[in-house]
């Protein structure tokens, strides 16, 4: 259970619980969908059940994530669609324009092969296209990577792809606190906002205020601090950055684990700072190296703290490969706490 | 159906101006005034007007690379629009969008679109919004015949049977898709059906003749406000022009345009009907043309004139905030 | 038509192979020694065997997330396949596919596919190989009723009609995608309907009749042969599992599926068919099935025994050279 | 016209001519086509003129690429499509798993959004899902690209999301020597390979050999060679990365310009020797920063020649915003020569 120290406007603390990661998205989907009757949620099996003779709410998204919003708001609001994910995203996109709060729902990233146009030509783009006039208050959440046996079309993270897109935002909660504030600022956001949440995290368990309660975008949290290192990992990375961090604690190493929590727009400042006092710097990323997140940072360090650096910095990261679907692979393919470990070493001892 | 003479007088000056904008158009792209790849509309503008002589501004379009008739069917500023195909600083889009992106959201016009098949499935978003907040209002989206090949229309069409969406798939077959016939590319030969086969109404229109639009698109209208979802309408029509400006048109036969321009003029259509009618004279159709030539005069003379965009403009408008 | 009992114990063998391969995943589903996600095809067997009883090891079948069924109507090796599902080393795919990739292009099993609608503009693909190289060989695309609304599908279906393609789409109704009624989700509820309206030839039969489904195929695979084109089959089906193992199916009425195994079972329906008509005795029906069990019994010893694959596989098979 | 060094393999340039890009990769195809029966072409307007009343091969591609292929090689060969990429991508990919190898096009590379599943979770992956048994020998060709005015959606590189995507090769030739060379190579290779041609280089000449050669993928080429720094240009950056050599050149200052040629696979040893001596670098690149392609060349040099960087490195990228329409917005958009050669003095002051 990290709790986050940078987290911001939270509202009354003193009525809280211990929530999971999924449960935390869930809330703020309810309360957002009651605060602002604009809010709609559309996608696949959203609900579940349409169209069948059995229960209503059947499913509540696939991972159970919008469970118990259309028994609450109707079909109106929660929308069963077809498996038509560039209809999904359009439709999005357009009732944005609309005067709706659209959160659509990718049920795997993997999918947005299918709609990616919608995603980065439609939706990304209107604004600067039509000269400042159109506004697009639309979430995308879609779930990323792996760990699962999920296989190749169903364990890629892919941030990288998007976050290159300008008029894009792009959101990798790495906690169940995290992930309420940050669901909220999504839909109150009026740009475009990608939510990643990774399958692996659903059933991590941390307090999260009942309240509402916003995390404004661009501003990391240091799950650990120290200035021997600077770790900067993302989404399901975190925890595996905070347990190698309590390691080397007991060894007398103190690192800043440095969770950016949105990677666009990313708190480079954070990295920077970090990196300015502890002069070494590993990134820990799901992604491939190649125009990857993990490289992303690591051309912005290197060119911004270059005289600070003391050692290389180190990327842990996975081949690149396809996400293999064999247990022994893909365990693998996933960066571990021992390369994470070991790389905290390598820059230590350089 | 019987129609006032302002009625008629709206149509045809809309019809008008679109003819005169493209033919200018094209000419102040030939004198390299502007810039880009641009895809005019001349010889289509009874389906813009009959379609959107049924919307207000509060219902929405979405429209194609083949917009600028559309946008001035819907309302969009003459001067503006000029402007923002020029690259001028006070076009309708500060100038970054141009031919192909240009939009007006206030006047309903969401977008050009240089993605074929980019529209649709925002119109059903549009259409959605209505829906769900109630206002009664319609989404319309403008596809051609190339584009009823493309993925997301398909899924639009089905997406917005499943939500009974008020939304009109309006079908501007013009027989080509750039230099592809659409009897080669549309399997069935038949857009109408394959819409229909989705399950919604469609129908087939005579895309020159005003009424026949105007009435058959009525009919889809009323029906989608009042609740009774979306509806497609094929409407054959002629390309007057190339697929873009200075396409040499190889895959056309010879003479093909220059007969068709004769014997399937919309305008013309237009005329005899209202004059023959007894509807119009002559004479006010006269001094629509000569208003509307005024018009784009000085839409080319304001478009010269104004500036291009400050560079400082490169980085704005990306986001709302960030 | 008449069946040869070589013919008829074949399909047999097929339909009885992917039931009890299918339980039996769900069990060592269960019992944790299958990894990810997986969909089991149990109840659907007719038409995986009804289809690739008309076809060699040289035409190309194009699968779905629920391939199991496809890939042993195909011909896979069953053992090859349990230990590909389990991630072993020595899987059809050296365990880096598992369930949702599995594919041997040797029997002409261009692979299962998790993303719903990749599998027919692949197909599509196949069958221009078979135009291109005169083979006379064919494609044929599984698709599900969900998956016909995705706009990939709709591009292929329409695709294969302007080319031409020795393609048949076979679209398997079992009624749901995941826990969506096709009724709600296909807008006008005719599958068949919608891929005839791309210009195709379309029919529909009863999925859990071998013999209705062998038939309809047999017109089509031959037509596509003589260089006719493509067509569909929309093939009416009861799931018998759930949407994935572990699927707690609350959108699916109490007793629902209960009934309809009593009443809707293909391999039944075979079974009463084939015996009352006098081709098959039981006991020859009697004795395949327990030639199968014992085969699916080996399939997860050897399985089970198998070893995962080395570390060393990671960043092998991504290229051919880099 | 700059005849890169490293090219290899030619055959006898002896009988060789003045080809612009356009040309060159026109005479690869038609080369490569008498070849090999097994190779085919397919896309929108490859031909043009399907089922019109007035000419075949109306077009030969928008851009005139594959004119005269059709009137040559037939229909068969060389197949015009409906405006459906998902359909052209996919066919190339299932035809290219069962024995023809294809070249499909992407008449804009801004496209792929409506068939990126097609190119980066099926033709990318089959051979590693299945286990090594696939072999998906199709090319992908595409234009790129800023400068033609031709806004937002039609004037996009996008190269760094499919150099992202692991089972992809991406090529991208500056010159028309090059084109030919890797278009042949392209060709002949197993894999699927991404062929990225900027728009803007298709009227660029030079002495191309008339008979068929193939240049290999990997393999960087040195179009201007000195010690003072290193400068990586990519596509259409190439030439002005040259001019800018050839200015500063004339104030004996001498610059490595490094063309990749191929960014997947990248030739990260060839970029790496020259820093190693220059200790200076500037990577130009026509797409933006965030999660591309310099911030990848950045992060292996970085790392990897850490010891021998005697400056910063210099990005030398268009903002994160969309490509805008305006002409005057544009030409601020696209790296410039001054802002090459600026970014050149920097390293080389600092
Ligand atoms: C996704 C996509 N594919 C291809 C193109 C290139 N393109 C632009 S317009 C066009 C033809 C469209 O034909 P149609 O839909 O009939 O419209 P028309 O040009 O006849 O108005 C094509 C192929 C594009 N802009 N977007
Ligand atoms: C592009 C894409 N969207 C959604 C999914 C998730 N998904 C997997 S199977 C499935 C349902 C498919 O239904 P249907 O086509 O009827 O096949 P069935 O499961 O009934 O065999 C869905 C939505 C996916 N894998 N790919
Ligand atoms: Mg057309
Ligand atoms: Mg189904």
């Amino acid at each position: 259970m990290n709790q986050p120290q940078k987290a911001v406007n939270v509202v009354d603390q003193a009525t809280s619980s211990v929530k999971t990661f999924r449960e935390a998205i869930n809330e703020a989907l309810h309360q957002e969908m009651e605060r602002d009757p604009t809010v709609i949620v559309l996608g696949e099996e959203v609900s579940g059940g349409a169209g069948c003779s059995g229960e209503d709410d059947a499913y509540g998204g696939v991972f159970g994530v919008t469970k118990g919003l259309m028994p609450k708001f109707g079909r109106e609001r929660v929308i069963d669609t077809p498996i038509s994910e560039s209809a999904i995203i359009g439709a999005a996109a357009g009732a944005a324009n609309t005067g709706l709060r659209p959160v659509a729902e990718l049920m795997f990233f993997d999918f947005i092969g299918v709609c990616f146009d919608q995603i980065f030509n439609q939706a990304a783009k209107f604004r600067y296209m039509f000269g400042g006039k159109a506004k697009t208050p639309m979430v995308i959440r879609a779930t990323v990577g792996a760990g699962m046996r999920a296989g190749a079309q169903h364990s890629n993270m892919l941030h990288p792809v998007v976050v290159h897109i300008a008029g894009l935002k792009v959101v990798m909660p790495s906690n169940a606190y995290d992930a309420k504030g940050l669901m909220i600022s999504a839909i109150r956001d009026d740009d475009p906002v990608i939510f990643l949440e990774h399958k692996c995290l659903y059933d991590a368990k941390c307090e999260v205020p009942d309240a509402p309660y916003a995390i404004p975008f661009g501003e990391a949290a240091f799950p650990r601090q120290g200035s021997d290192a600077t770790v900067v990992a993302i989404s399901a990375m975190v925890p595996k950055a905070i347990a190698v961090a309590d390691k080397l604690a007991k060894e007398g190493i103190h690192i800043d684990v440095i969770d950016p929590r949105t990677v666009s727009p990313l708190d480079d400042e954070a990295i920077l700072e970090s990196v300015e006092l502890s002069g070494r710097l590993v990134i820990v990323d799901e992604a491939n190296d190649r125009c990857g997140m993990a490289a992303d940072i690591s051309s912005i360090v290197a060119e911004r703290a270059f005289g600070a650096l003391r050692a290389p910095i180190r990327k842990v990261t996975p081949p690149h490969t396809p996400v293999p679907f064999a247990p022994s692979l893909e365990d693998a393919y996933i960066p571990s706490e021992a390369r994470i470990e070991q790389a905290v070493r390598d820059v230590l001892g350089a | 159906m019987s129609y006032s003479p302002e009625f008629l007088l709206r149509a045809y000056r809309g019809m008008k101006t679109i003819r005169l904008f493209e033919e200018r158009v094209t000419r102040e792209f030939e004198a390299g005034n502007i810039p880009g790849f641009v895809h005019v509309y001349d010889g289509q503008e009874a389906i813009a007007l009959g379609v959107c002589m049924n919307l207000d501004d509060a219902d929405i379009i979405g429209s194609t690379h083949r917009g600028h008739g559309h946008c001035i069917a819907k309302g969009c500023d003459v001067i503006g629009m000029m402007k923002e195909i020029m690259g001028k600083a006070d076009g309708l889009c500060k100038g970054k969008g141009g031919s192909m992106h240009i939009a007006d959201i206030d006047k309903g016009m969401l977008g050009a679109n240089a993605i074929v098949g980019g529209g649709p499935p925002l119109c059903n978003g549009a259409a959605l919004s209505a829906k769900t907040l109630k206002t009664g209002k319609v989404a319309v989206s403008f596809n051609g015949d190339g584009s009823s090949n493309q993925g997301t229309v398909m899924e639009a069409l089905n997406l917005a049977v499943v939500l009974q969406l008020p939304h009109l798939f309006v079908f501007e077959n013009n027989g080509y898709g750039e230099g592809t016939g659409a009897d080669y590319a549309v399997g069935s030969g038949d857009i109408a059906g394959r819409a229909a086969a989705f399950g919604m109404p469609a129908e087939k229109v005579d895309g020159a003749d005003f009424f026949a639009v105007y009435e058959a698109t009525a009919k889809a209208v009323q029906r989608a406000r009042e609740g009774g979802g979306p509806s497609a309408l094929e409407a054959d029509i002629i390309r007057f022009s190339g697929h873009f400006i200075g396409d040499p048109q190889l895959y056309r036969a010879k003479g093909e345009i220059t007969q068709l321009r004769k014997e399937r003029d919309c305008l013309n259509f237009f005329r005899d009907r209202v004059t023959g009618e007894g509807w119009l004279k002559a004479g006010q159709l006269n001094s629509v043309d000569d208003e509307v030539a005024a018009l784009i005069e000085r839409a080319v003379e304001e478009g010269l004139a104004s500036p291009l965009p400050a560079v400082s403009e490169l980085t704005t408008d990306v986001y709302c905030s960030y």
